[in-house]
């Protein structure tokens, strides 16, 4: 299945994309996700990020779905 | 009242300009139920950093996540708290040091609940909003921004 | 910075003008080692009465000693707090109903203390600052404020 | 002695004066004139005020000086 995967902020900086397109397979956990993002970017591996499944900050336990939207987020800056 | 809740347009370009504060406040003069007011502004310092001081931050979201977290905020908010209003305004962009970047207007009857309400939506922007800083510094350079 | 610790002058006649907080806050831009500021403004409510609807308060004051009282409020919060900046404007005179007739402007490097101050500052002038108010009633009478 | 004694709020409406001059013995204190004045001013007994004697809020053990200055302060309302 394909889902849509956005860097943000610093880590846009560390893969060089806003975002792109990944193919998954099926029941793929955010765990398993996040490896395999550090895996293809090992840059990525000493930085402090969460993942938002459809907009909302997700533990690595949750299963993506088809259609997902995933984000990747540094530390947040607001204020 | 204003206790319709609905998304509110909460992002600005740019910095947040005094007399849109100001024009926030008289537009609340009508509401004669209001006794207090707590207003936050957030502005940008001039912190030195190794590459020198910080000249401004530069300032992106991840919008559609963010407006959802604000709506988030604002209901709970107006949960635990006896507001009648409530506005939070976050710049985008470039926002030099000295200007404002952050304002967090509430209004109700007493002035405790005012005060409660101001720290406690703080606080949630700065632990539960996905925007992010880079502070722009002034040997060129820049450092992204990482909330305490 | 602002923290020569002269009496500053307080009373204001009649309300305070939204552009006049505008004002305030655009005077603190150049001052860069600030990171947060906190407003408190004190707005005349509409209140229900025996003798009608409340319409203004008319403000009186033993003015000689409460700009003395100021300013030990202001000396005992920039003992307490790491401020910045302190200002406090509290109108004489009539006042109607839905303006504003407190304006406690705190600034300090971080948020926390600015919260604290500001609560602190409001609390502080309304238990010790001998003012004294007339609350007028849509009837044509009035009712002394006391507060609690 | 002469002591200046001022009234506000509600008290000014009581005894119908801003302020006056009052004659009093030295060494009086503040719980004897706060008799003295609500025995001039019968209608102040009912009411809550507190005296300040030169600007400072005064507890009734306190002596009144020479020249001081006398204020009858009824319940506090700013903000």
């Amino acid at each position: 299945m394909n889902v849509q995967v956005m860097y943000f902020g610093m880590l846009s900086e560390t893969t060089g994309l806003q975002s792109e397109s990944w193919t998954l397979n099926e029941q793929v956990t955010v765990g398993t996700f996040r490896e395999k993002v550090e895996e293809k970017y090992p840059l990525l591996k000493g930085k402090k990020f969460k993942i938002a499944v459809n907009k909302q900050i997700a533990t690595d336990s949750v299963l993506i779905g088809r259609l997902s939207e995933l984000a990747l987020l540094p530390p947040f800056a607001g204020g | 009242m204003d206790k319709t809740k609905k998304p509110k347009k909460v992002f600005v370009q740019g910095p947040i300009n005094p007399d849109f504060v100001a024009k926030s406040i008289a537009s609340h003069q009508s509401k004669t139920g209001i006794g207090a007011h707590a207003l936050f502004l957030g502005q940008i310092r001039a912190d030195q950093k190794e590459g020198g001081v910080v000249t401004g931050i530069e300032y992106s979201a991840y919008e559609e996540m963010a407006e959802e977290s604000f709506h988030q905020i604002r209901e709970s908010a107006f949960e635990k708290f006896d507001l009648i209003c409530m506005h939070i305004y976050h710049s985008l962009g470039l926002v030099p040091t000295g200007e404002i970047s952050l304002f967090v207007f509430v209004s109700s009857k007493h002035r405790k609940v005012a005060f409660e309400a101001s720290e406690y939506i703080v606080e949630q922007i700065k632990a539960n909003i996905p925007i992010f800083g880079k502070e722009l510094v002034s040997e060129g350079g820049y450092v992204w921004k990482e909330n305490s």
